[in-house]
């Protein structure tokens, strides 16, 4: 039988991930990716504390990631093509207009 | 209790008039705000007569519970309303004379554009006057006390486009918040040792203690207090300085709170709380002090004025004096006779002098006047009485509460020959200068032809349809308080004949000296001489005023001359206002330009400010390269934050 | 002994460090969006080894077969290249890296030392679909609606973001 | 009684096996049907020369595409276009193992289901795995590095995407007549008759979710009417035109296996899946008739309606134009989307009632 702390270290070494990706990435659909890694990482622990609890709700909040995921993608890349669409690229780091 | 007497009716529907005046009045006709007015305030009036007819037929003191409003520990104060013999003279003068000024103020307001002005304020204050007199309590009490304050400055400055009529408002009331500040101090003294304002239960509690025991000090500190918040509101030495100035206020204004009520808030104050002053001496003798002080320095500067309003506020200033003299002797019941009595004749004499000034187009120069008993002859007729009257001869009311007073002053067990001295010689003072303005007035041959018609108070009284040329009558609608009041001046004194009044008051003051005294036979013969004394010092009075300013009109101004120095000082009011603003005003001004302005504001406050700002600035200046506008450098400072927030909560122990 | 359940664990598991890695690793988003995907699949699968079957089904629909698709699919719309490394941040670098490894280790540290070694039941807790719809339209309704309603707005932004400007040079049409 | 775990593999390498190969054959057959039927609604002979009426085609089919140099463009992003036709035609067939062909057999006391797999979620199994599926078509666009197929592979992959909604939603009618996700639960729930003679399908309370699924199916299996992806006329062959060979061929069977799997599904969820129109089963249990005949029966009502199905299908290719594109969007998005969601809440409200 597994451990719980397992499935939360996975789930934290995903979220980990995501964080990483975030900082080393240029792309930034790759960004977004590492976005939804993030989520992924954190639904695991939800279902994870579900099943240890013998909680369901757990199960639900992850439904509910799920859509906000779902928005958040839409959204993002949607804006994501617009920036491209002024700016010609994906490169976040050329992408920095916005400062005083 | 019986059946309830709903008092709360008896302030309520003045401000009921008031707001309505006050907020609809503007846009409606004058017809609707005279109604209002003075239906509002008549209702009450009636009510207050239902009430005294019911009197008997109550328990006393009927208490009348009307709202919750402190709830703090064991201290408690209700709105709450009280009635007792006290607050039913009281009431019945405020209601009857309020109600009769009102119906003058139609005819002398008419012209004002600021008529609905005049009735919302004028019921306002009768609100606040009935709840300052039917208060169960200090608290409530002092409501109505401040309430009376802010209407009296909102109707001493009512023509407020002119300066001195604003400045005098202001004068007024910050005087008068001198006073209430010991009133106030004298109150927190009373929740500190007896735990409640309420009439009955610090009445209850004073009881017991006898001027001898230790907490007499007490006693005397809050009664000299009590005593400094009643010099403000009923302008006594050395507070009395704003009465004089108030009477910029349009002349019924005058009457009804600068003379009839508002004034002998004060005295009602310490009748009220006369439990308290027995029981210390002290302040018995300070408010003796004062009120015989105030009555001859008053009385001596109404000699010298000419503005026929100057000199009956100062005859006022001097007759409050003298009820603070009989409250002081501790003849309460006495005070608040020649209070009822002086109501009367002094209310009398304002509206007269309203007529007068009325019918001379204006003017308020008795210089300019003269010879007008012919054009006026109701106004002469009623001021004349209401002369007699406040100068105490018989049968006048004034001549039976004046007597009473200057006999307590004599024999009760507080007073002493000095009281009755220069109580005495103050009468011939009064009667004097009253006469004197009665002659100056009406007899003679009138000066008042070249009177400019367009004058300042001209222009302040509106009075364009007449004024310029002949004197004239005022109308009906003036005349009718005229008479009323003056019948009851004549007939207004006989209640207290034998002492009815006091044993009618005897429930609230204690069966003092007072009736015993009277009782005595001995006493009595003496009571009678001292009688003929003040009648015969008023008829002295009568014929020296006669005989310097009718027959010999030359010599008042021979006399000036003689003691040009004395009389100058006595023009002046003896320079008191100089000498205030030199001791209180100009210091006080200059500390706060220099110190609290230059200083605490500009160097302190406002410097901390701007530092501040720019402190914040600089930094931000420094801290907004941050903002980089780079994703990932954003990313980079949460990662970091957060790694810190997560250290911060493993190390606290959050797991 | 070895369980079965252990086994299936670490085998997804190491798929999903596997994508999880490679998608930091590779230059080209395609390739990191495809491992995003095995990433999911993974998890799919570790769901339905916690008996979230339901749960597993909804990941691989949703995450898998719609999200990822809409990645693939702006991917290909916007023809993205082999990103190139620019020094854009070195805060990302000088305070990023260092926090974030700094917090996974902590955050790793406290559940392995404080999380007790109870196992989870493979499949104790069955997601019947029954029972989470119960869930979802009765104590969890008023997150539920509101959710649709963030969905709506989104769907409209979306649509408001990527409609072609009138002056923009053309793009796909969607 | 429950079979001992080595039986049980056993049965399933036996069945999947068997499973496979039948699939296969009749991927390869529906090729030639398709064909035949084609070319006699154009008035052509269709293939005649491979064995009688041509049925040794398909055969010859696989033998050429098996031989055929298989060529890689230099231009490709290699292991993507690799990748690519393997994802298709891996997830093109996983999803019938989750499909039940008919009743369970008894043989020996030992229950043995025709079907691979019963997972009790086996809809949405289906549903995610040809989820999946769109990036066999997607990547392969992507991968070959050639405008023609780029548009191709973004054509699929929207359309896929939008059309899925409407599947998902047409499915759900269904789901709450029978109230599971298990597809033997729900063929079982349309056992027996209305009044005695129509039999109990959900095609009668369900016409416009079969309507809507009908569409979305076709879409879903980029088959004509929505055949964008491979649209000959606007785009070379879409997506697979840089490919051949046995690459091409594994498209060409993922498209197929695809419908048959489409079909399936519609006849397990509308048409009741391997019960018969007729109550002869039930009629042959009482006169003991032999228990192969018992067995198989359902199994041939079943092929029988998937062939119906595919014929439709083949049927609809022969008569139907194109749409444009933007009509499908609009299609889709506008008037099949909302047809589902009013069919859902109908259905809804009838069963709450």
């Amino acid at each position: 039988m597994v451990p719980l702390s397992y499935y939360l270290v996975l789930s934290g070494f995903l979220f980990a991930c995501g964080v990483a990706g975030f900082l080393i990435k240029r792309n930034i659909i790759t960004i977004f990716m590492s976005i939804e890694l993030m989520l992924n990482g954190v639904n695991l622990s939800f279902v994870a504390f579900a099943a240890h609890w013998h909680v369901l709700a757990g199960q639900v909040f992850v439904f509910f990631v799920m859509v906000v995921a779902a928005a958040e993608a839409a959204v993002g890349l949607a804006i994501i093509i617009a920036v491209y669409r002024t700016r010609e690229t994906l490169n976040v780091d050329q992408v920095n207009l916005l400062k005083l | 209790m019986t059946s309830s007497l709903n008092l709360w009716l008896i302030p309520v529907l003045p401000l009921a008039g008031a707001a309505i005046n006050g907020f609809l009045g503007k846009k409606s006709s004058r017809t609707a705000v005279t109604t209002v007015g003075l239906v509002f305030s008549g209702i009450a009036f009636a009510w207050a007569l239902s009430v005294a007819l019911r009197f008997s037929s109550v328990d006393l003191p009927y208490q009348e519970f009307v709202a919750h409003w402190i709830r703090s520990g064991a201290f408690s104060a209700d709105f709450a309303l009280y009635l007792d013999q006290l607050s039913l003279v009281m009431l019945l003068v405020v209601t009857g004379v309020g109600f009769l000024i009102h119906i003058y103020s139609v005819g002398y307001m008419w012209d004002d554009p600021g008529y609905y002005r005049f009735f919302a304020y004028l019921n306002l204050f009768m609100f606040f006057m009935l709840t300052l007199i039917l208060a169960n309590n200090y608290l409530v009490m002092f409501i109505g006390w401040e309430g009376v304050g802010l209407a009296s400055y909102l109707l001493i400055g009512f023509w407020f486009t002119k300066d001195s009529a604003a400045s005098a408002g202001k004068k007024a009331f910050i005087v008068n918040r001198i006073g209430d500040f010991g009133f106030l101090i004298a109150l927190f003294l009373i929740i500190q040792h007896f735990g409640s304002l309420n009439f009955t239960q610090v009445i209850a509690q004073v009881q017991p203690i006898s001027p001898e025991t230790g907490s007499a000090g007490l006693l005397t500190a809050i009664g000299i207090l009590l005593m400094m918040g009643a010099c403000g509101k009923s302008a006594q030495i050395p507070l009395y300085v704003w009465l004089p100035d108030a009477m910029e206020g349009p002349t019924p204004v005058s009457a009804l709170i600068h003379a009839a009520t508002m004034v002998t808030a004060g005295v009602y104050m310490v009748a009220r709380s006369h439990v308290i002053f027995e029981r210390a001496p002290m302040a018995l003798m300070v408010v003796a002090v004062i009120g015989t002080l105030t009555a001859f320095f008053a009385a001596t500067i109404g000699i010298a004025q000419t503005d026929i309003k100057k000199v009956l506020a100062y005859s006022t200033v001097s007759q409050l004096g003298y009820m603070f003299m009989a409250c002081g002797v501790g003849a309460f019941s006495a005070g608040i006779f020649h209070l009822m009595t002086h109501a009367f004749f002094k209310g009398l004499l304002f509206l007269a002098a309203g007529s007068v000034i009325h019918a001379v187009g204006g003017e308020q120069d008795m210089r300019k006047m003269g010879g007008l008993r012919s054009y006026v002859p109701w106004t002469f007729l009623t001021m004349g009485i209401a002369t007699l009257a406040i100068a105490g001869i018989p049968p006048f009311a004034g001549f039976w509460s004046k007597d009473e007073i200057l006999w307590q002053a004599y024999s009760s067990d507080h007073g002493s020959w000095v009281f009755w001295l220069i109580g005495i010689i103050t009468a011939f003072i009064t009667s004097f200068y009253m006469f004197r303005l009665l002659f100056m007035t009406f007899f003679g041959d009138y000066h008042g032809a070249q009177v400019d018609p367009h004058g300042q108070a001209h222009a302040a009284h509106g009075h364009d349809d007449h004024g310029h040329g002949e004197p004239h009558e005022s109308p009906i609608v003036m005349l009718v308080p005229l008479m009323i009041l003056a019948f009851l001046s004549v007939v207004g004194g006989l209640v207290g004949i034998g002492n009815r009044f006091e044993h009618f008051l005897a429930p609230v003051f204690g069966s003092g000296a007072v009736s015993e005294v009277a009782g005595e036979t001995a006493s009595r013969v003496t009571e009678y001489v001292f009688m003929g004394i003040s009648v015969a010092v008023a008829l002295l009075g009568l014929m020296l005023a006669h005989v310097l300013y009718v027959s010999k009109p030359y010599l008042p101004q021979r006399i000036a001359d003689s003691l040009n120095g004395f009389y100058t000082a006595v023009l002046h009011k003896y320079y008191v206002d100089e000498f205030y603003a030199k001791l209180f005003v100009k210091p006080l001004i200059q500390g706060s330009t220099t110190i609290l302005w230059q200083g605490v504001d500009r160097k302190i406050i406002d410097d901390t400010v701007n530092n501040a700002a720019d402190g914040a600035r600089h930094v931000s200046d420094e801290v907004r390269h941050m903002q980089s506008g780079n994703l990932r450098s954003y990313a980079g400072w949460i990662a970091a934050g957060s790694a810190l927030v997560i250290a911060y909560m493993i190390w606290m122990g959050v797991r | 002994m070895v369980s079965v359940h252990l086994i299936l664990f670490l085998a997804f598991g190491a798929v999903c460090v596997a994508g999880a890695v490679n998608l930091l690793a590779q230059t080209h988003p395609i390739n990191s969006a495809l491992s995003l995907i095995a990433v999911m699949a993974a998890l799919a699968g570790e769901y339905l080894l916690l008996g979230a079957e339901f749960v597993a089904a909804v990941q691989v629909i949703v995450y898998a077969g719609a999200i990822m698709v809409l990645f693939v699919f702006t991917i290909m719309l916007l023809n993205a290249g082999v990103e190139e490394r620019t020094k854009g941040s070195r805060v990302a670098v000088l305070f990023g890296i260092p926090g974030m490894l700094l917090g996974s280790i902590l955050v790793g540290w406290v559940v392995l030392r404080h999380s007790g070694t109870e196992a989870v039941v493979a499949g104790a807790l069955p997601g019947d679909p029954k029972v989470i719809g119960q869930l979802l339209f009765h104590e969890f309704l008023l997150p539920f609606e509101i959710t649709s309603v963030l969905i709506l707005i989104a769907i409209m932004g979306a649509v408001v973001l990527a409609s072609k400007p009138a002056t923009s040079p053309a793009g796909k049409v969607e | 009684m429950a079979l001992p775990i080595w039986l049980f593999i056993l049965a399933s390498v036996i069945k999947s096996a068997i499973v496979l190969f039948v699939l296969l054959t009749a991927v390869a057959y529906t090729v030639w049907l398709e064909r035949k039927v084609v070319g006699h609604m154009q008035n052509r002979w269709g293939p005649t020369r491979v064995g009688p009426f041509g049925l040794l085609q398909p055969a010859a089919d696989g033998i050429k595409f098996l031989f055929k140099e298989d060529l890689t463009p230099p231009h490709v992003y290699k292991p993507l276009f690799i990748a690519a036709p393997l994802i298709a035609v891996v997830f093109a067939l996983t999803s019938i193992s989750v499909i039940p062909f008919g009743n369970d057999v008894i043989i020996r006391g030992y229950r043995i289901p025709f079907q691979i797999t019963d997972v009790n979620t086996g809809l949405l199994l289906i549903l995610g795995v040809t989820s999946i599926g769109v990036y066999g078509v997607a990547l392969a666009g992507w991968s070959s590095n050639n405008k023609y197929s780029l548009l191709g592979g973004l054509r699929a992959s929207a359309q896929m995407v939008s059309y899925e909604i409407s599947l998902g939603l047409s499915l759900v009618g269904v789901l709450i007549l029978s109230g599971s996700f298990s597809l033997r639960d729900i063929v079982n729930a349309q056992g027996g008759y209305f009044w005695g003679f129509i039999p109990r399908w959900n095609i009668f309370p369900q016409f416009i979710g079969f309507f809507c699924y009908l569409m979305a199916a076709y879409a879903e299996t980029n088959r004509i009417p929505f055949d964008l992806p491979e649209a000959e006329t606007e785009l070379v062959a879409g997506y697979h035109t840089e490919y051949s060979a046995m690459k091409f061929a594994m498209f060409f069977m993922a498209e197929y296996a695809n419908m048959i799997t489409v079909a399936c599904v519609a006849t397990l969820l509308f048409f009741g899946g391997w019960h018969s129109p007729f109550g002869e089963q039930a009629w042959l249990h009482a006169h003991g008739a032999p228990g192969l005949l018992v067995a198989l029966l359902p199994v041939f009502w079943f092929a029988a309606k998937i062939f119906v199905f595919l014929f439709l299908y083949i049927w609809v290719r022969g008569t139907l134009p194109r749409f444009r594109y933007d009509q499908l969007m609009a299609f889709g998005w506008k008037f099949l989307l909302p047809l589902a969601l009013v069919n859902l809440i109908a259905t809804a409200i009838a069963i709450a009632w």
